[in-house]
């Protein structure tokens, strides 16, 4: 398959571009913030989402959805990227619906119409240290009667205060280490037992800590099969940290855009900044480095979507394109604010805002330090 | 003479030790809990106010200032003596001012007596609060593109025009100002004034910082009269005045590199943890701060380094420059393996276990580092033609 | 269609399979272990001049040139397809040559019928080796400030000056050559000429390189006659044809960023070994080691992307300089972090261990491949102002 | 101690200057090697360097030397470094002096008076791997009556194949990896036993893989006390890595200096290269990291001359030293390359001869990765 976008592709793309810019610009995320709002996003883009059919890009036409690829929800991802939209789509559309193919009908059921209606908002509670460490599981998932009692806390859970659906990850078996003997769950968000700490993050998005005080769910809510959880946990990991990229492979480009069209118009010394060679060198740079960290992204993207045959290699590429996107998204955001001078440190200037997301973004399922010494164990060095 | 000065220390020690309350021994953790006096001035406790009395009257918030301006008079050696024995005892600084910090030392350059008798004293005591006017919203690194007017009115200038990024004009009782006098003369045509911010048309606009603080503002001038008495130095020569200041601003900035703080790896370990081997839990994040560290500890003999020279006057005159920038951005690279290190918890905003996003503000703060003062890219420039001599464009 | 490319395929592999030795299926060490042909050809070994005589025979040392011009006549389909089989079974280029990826290239697209015929043919054959005089002393970067005259004789030019870079000038027959014909017009007064390395006039001197090796000739014209049947394209219009070769040359090398090589983590196991994690046991060479790596990986699917999007037509134009500037600079990271690898051994000059000295030449021969074919510095300015369209200062 | 040199320091550095750069210029290194010099160094500049006074700079007065210390030593190193020139200054009058300070009085007697008089020539036998490891110590040493019979291999031993005297590290207790059970040993490079492979290195210096095939040694050889050999190792390290970072600097030093001459010589596009920007932005970030580089160099040199109180600290100035020289001598040796354009790449020019001893300084005592990584461990991390 050829390394860019098909013509459909590129059709998506010159929709969402416009949609983004117009329903969830950069001032939709000023107004959420500015009004203090308890959710950290909109409902009603979410619906908007859902009628322009991105919320079920990732759902098999058989169950309703558009049966498309990683492609697809990348082109979404980005566009949010560039605009800072704050959306579920990450976690619900991707990291759920990619959670839920494994799932049972029944769960399948239950969920992804909402999902694809726009009407229900997941969130994925996978970590439970400071640093990204997915297979680091200790929250306990005991036998209880014909289901599970789930007991533990999760962190850096995205939204997760008002989520309607958790994915979580517990253990079933083994120690907190172990590989084996994870298992993972669908959790409706109103289960008793369950209750959330919001904390608002730098970028005035709204991450969560769950707590599970023997949160009681039936049999249907395990996801694939029961302590093998890592498989489905990692297909699921490799769509989220592709879609991360993509996502802050956007917030990228609309800093570095930004800062272009910055040294076009400002003066120093009588000349237009963008003429200065120091200066010029280094956009020249920061360029480089996007197209090689798009590349990596699309990578990624098209070896999810080729299927179980290359999943060891989208695994990697995953990794790849995460950390890539890390290097080249922080350079980014940082000549974006050094670029812009004093006016780059107002709150009043868009860029700032970018620097915070990135930084968000860069946590989130991985920075290049996890993923640059993810590989490394892979390659056995 | 060294017998002298040990007894100097002595009773620097017993006096500190029985003067500064133990509340003023306590680091200071934001720019909001340090004393900036002024006539507006408050005070977190009341020990800091005991602290700043207890201080002025010595003149030791000043102490090497001649003891007719408020100064404690001392000598280099008794100042440095001094600094010692406060950081032995952590007391905090009594007094935190651009008074002190820039204008000071600019008026004992180039004021007049009369200039002297009457603003010195007053910034020892920390009775007027100073701000400094010198960027504009069009002039950037380009300091002396500045457009803010000052017409000759016979006894007084009218001045009118803009000021940005004035530290807390808005809690200022006077600025420091450069004006444009001469239209015609870019750089001999600037003139350093001072007056009152209550002055008749001169208001201020704080600015949000992405950081979320406000510690600058937008600052206005319209038809503002200022008495050609308050002029320091020259008319028209105001802009050796603020090199002079600059240069100095660079080299206080250039300090702060090399003060001690708790090291990245340490905040690493507590967030992370060890491995079986007694190393950070995250091989990579590891390594880079492995690799900062030597870089600062080898910038930590680089400030000693450059202190000793610049006391001994063998300093190239723009190495401040080399270390405003080395510094800044080493400043920066820090505070962005700090967020590393601190993971998700270092992304709160508001949490009380960030203390209300002490992680994510400072390290958005320190981006400013390399643009205030002088930014790195002016930096670059003017080692490169001053200490290097490459040739111009 | 298909079923054609398919059959195709197969007889490909079958007559590869058949005719290609197995001493010319073992990777090439050196470039002077790759077959150069020429007038004084020389063969590492029997196979090696069979194997070129096969593969001319069809036509297939340039796959994609016209049959009437020594060429294969294949399609794009299908020379992709024999790079493919010849990849697979590990076959070697049956000839190294500059007049197949350079001058070829050009005399196609700007050649007469004449020369095309006079001397294609004879690049696919590998009879006549040809070198490329572009690069002069005082040039450098600024290539279209070449000095080298050409004075019109009537029906020739009469040639003088000097170049430098040329690769194996001192084994070359013939070279490709810009010239200056109108010192009044920098970029139309210069012309693009061949001629034949026996001229009376013509001498070369090899350049010793840090590597220790001399790919690269000094080369001297002292009153060369070179008749105007040997101009190609138009006289002073020579700098549209060199701007054609050198994107190609870009493209050349931006594409060998993408190949395959041991990873730098191997060399390092192999050296160092590894902990009791299983780690590689230096731990912020490891780091180091696993940063580049995960960019060399992205930069393989740029690479990938890159030749996707250019044989659609849809690469910027400007690409190319993107292409080479970072495969250049991650080749020399990658050659910095593999004498860290090898540790003390690597730098060995001479030994057997090394291969003479191999690792330690390679990373300095790598030093040239941000200045060659066009500085990095150069790439950063077309990406700046072709791409980006930042303005002249 | 004010961190600058004192005026005798400055006068030292004033009459170092001229003499290096004219009796060891970079011609001097070239003679050598398109001589193809078997030693790597000349006999007759060591004899120069003694009537210097060089030799023994390091030497107490009571055994007839200068007693001066670590800053000494390191300003002729930085003379040697800023003109290449090959000499086996640093194992002998930093490396093996440092050594000797511990050896017992038979020892010294044996072997100061030589080296003050430039007669004697000392290597360095502490590797035994391709990285610098030198607690990592197989090479065993038994006892043989009243002394010991040593037998094992080491590399990387600079100018072993010509040594007079080899410091080597020995095992005499303990297993590989131990740090106790190390002990040193004062080994006369014409011992039975002893063989030497000798390899050129980049830089035509040549180091020589050492064989030690049951050579013996009398009582009066070990040095410091027996397995108590890592203290003296230690501070040998100490003063050799500070001494090969100063070197290092030197060696950086002249080439940023001739690099920063190629900018104001060299013309293209009609100006001078040194008046563009991008160029001088580099060019004056290499200067501030060569100074700061230049300020640990001081400071490891100053902490290591006030003697034992300041061990620790000196230790690890050390290391800090090493490690940052080795980071900014790298970068200014691949920008003198670079600047230098094709010019960089000829072997008639000087800056290529500089990278090469750059890089084998580097590896020397251990590179920043090495120092990076040694300090994490003694901060506890």
């Amino acid at each position: 398959m050829a390394l860019y976008l098909t013509e459909e592709q590129q059709m998506l793309a010159d929709t969402a571009r416009p949609f983004m810019a117009e329903a969830a610009p950069v001032a939709h995320l000023r107004a959420l913030r500015d009004g203090n709002d308890p959710a950290g996003f909109s409902r009603d883009l979410w619906k908007q989402f859902a009628e322009m059919g991105f919320t079920g890009v990732l759902v098999p036409e058989g169950d309703g959805g558009l049966g498309l690829g990683h492609v697809e929800a990348g082109i979404v991802l980005e566009e949010m990227g560039r605009n800072l939209s704050p959306s579920p789509f990450l976690a619900t559309s991707v990291g759920a619906v990619g959670a839920l193919a494994d799932a049972s009908a029944e769960a399948r059921g239950r969920w992804l119409p909402g999902i694809i209606a726009g009407e229900t908002v997941a969130a994925l509670a996978l970590e439970e240290g400071a640093r990204h460490r997915p297979e680091r599981v200790a929250l306990a998932a005991t036998r209880s009667g014909n289901g599970y009692k789930l007991t533990g806390a999760k962190r850096f859970v995205v939204h997760g205060h008002v989520a309607d659906l958790v994915i979580v990850s517990a253990r079933t078996a083994g120690g907190a280490d172990d590989a084996e003997g994870i298992t993972l769950f669908a959790v409706p968000g109103n289960s008793k037992g369950l209750s959330a700490h919001a904390e608002r993050l730098a970028d005035s998005s709204i991450a969560a800590r769950l707590e599970f005080d023997g949160v009681e769910v039936d049999g249907s809510a395990v996801i694939g099969t029961l302590d093998q959880g890592m498989a489905s946990l990692g297909r699921v990991l490799g769509g989220v940290r592709t879609g991360a990229a993509a996502e802050m492979l956007g917030v990228a480009s609309g800093a570095a855009d930004m800062t272009l069209g910055y040294l076009k118009e400002r003066k120093q010394f009588g000349q237009l900044i963008g003429s200065f060679q120091a200066l010029q060198h280094r956009a020249a740079h920061l360029y480089s480095e996007l197209e090689v960290a798009r590349a990596a992204v699309l990578k990624a993207q098209q070896l999810l979507d080729e299927g179980p045959d290359k999943a060891a290699r989208a695994d990697r590429a995953a990794s790849v394109a995460k950390g890539m996107v890390g290097l080249a998204a922080v350079l980014a955001v940082q000549e974006g604010v050094q670029m812009h001078g004093g006016m780059g440190m107002t709150d009043a200037y868009d860029i700032g805002l970018y620097m915070k997301r990135q930084r968000v973004l860069a946590e989130l399922f991985g920075d290049a330090d996890y993923h640059a010494d993810r590989l490394a164990r892979l390659s056995g060095y | 003479m060294t017998d002298q000065l040990e007894a100097f220390r002595a009773e620097t020690r017993q006096w500190l030790e029985a003067n500064c309350p133990p509340a003023m021994r306590q680091p200071v953790r934001t720019e909001d809990d340090a004393c900036w006096g002024g006539r507006r001035a408050t005070f977190s406790c009341p020990e800091q106010r005991q602290w700043l009395e207890v201080m002025a009257e010595r003149g030791w918030t000043v102490p090497d200032w001649p003891k007719e301006y408020g100064g404690g008079g001392l000598s280099r050696d008794e100042a440095r003596i001094l600094r010692q024995e406060m950081a032995a005892l952590g007391c905090r600084l009594p007094l935190s001012s651009f008074g002190i910090w820039m204008l000071g030392p600019a008026l004992l350059k180039f004021g007049t007596h009369e200039q002297k008798l009457e603003h010195l004293p007053r910034i020892a005591r920390g009775e007027i609060r100073w701000c400094q006017g010198y960027s504009e919203p069009n002039a950037g690194s380009d300091l002396a593109s500045l457009a803010t007017r000052a017409e000759d009115q016979g006894d007084h200038f009218l001045v009118n025009g803009q000021k940005i990024w004035t530290s807390y004009a808005d809690k200022a009782d006077w600025i420091f100002c450069l004006v444009r006098t001469n239209p015609a003369d870019k750089h001999n045509g600037i003139t350093f004034v001072l007056f009152d911010m209550e002055s008749e048309g001169v208001s201020t606009r704080p600015i949000l910082l992405i950081s979320g603080y406000s510690p600058f503002c937008e600052t206005f001038f319209d038809n503002v009269k200022v008495p050609k008495a308050n002029v320091v130095g020259e008319i028209n020569r105001g802009w050796d005045v603020a090199k002079y200041l600059l240069g100095h601003e660079r080299e206080m900035i250039a300090g702060m590199g090399g003060r001690s703080s708790t090291p990245v790896s340490k905040v690493a370990m507590a967030a992370i943890g060890a491995d079986a081997q007694g190393r950070l839990d995250d091989p990579v994040l590891r390594a880079r701060i492995a690799l900062f560290e030597l870089k600062a500890q080898a910038f930590g003999a680089m400030s000693e380094r450059f202190t000793d020279m610049f006391k001994a006057g063998t300093a190239h005159p723009a190495q401040p420059s080399m270390m405003k920038y080395y510094g800044t951005e080493l400043n920066k690279a820090r505070h962005e393996l700090l967020m590393a290190a601190g993971g998700a918890e270092a992304l709160e905003w508001e949490s009380e276990a960030t203390r209300g996003g002490t992680p994510a503000r400072d390290w958005l703060r320190t981006k400013a580092n390399s643009i205030e003062g002088g930014t790195s890219e002016v930096q670059l420039n003017i080692i490169a033609k001053r200490i290097l001599a490459l040739p111009g464009a």
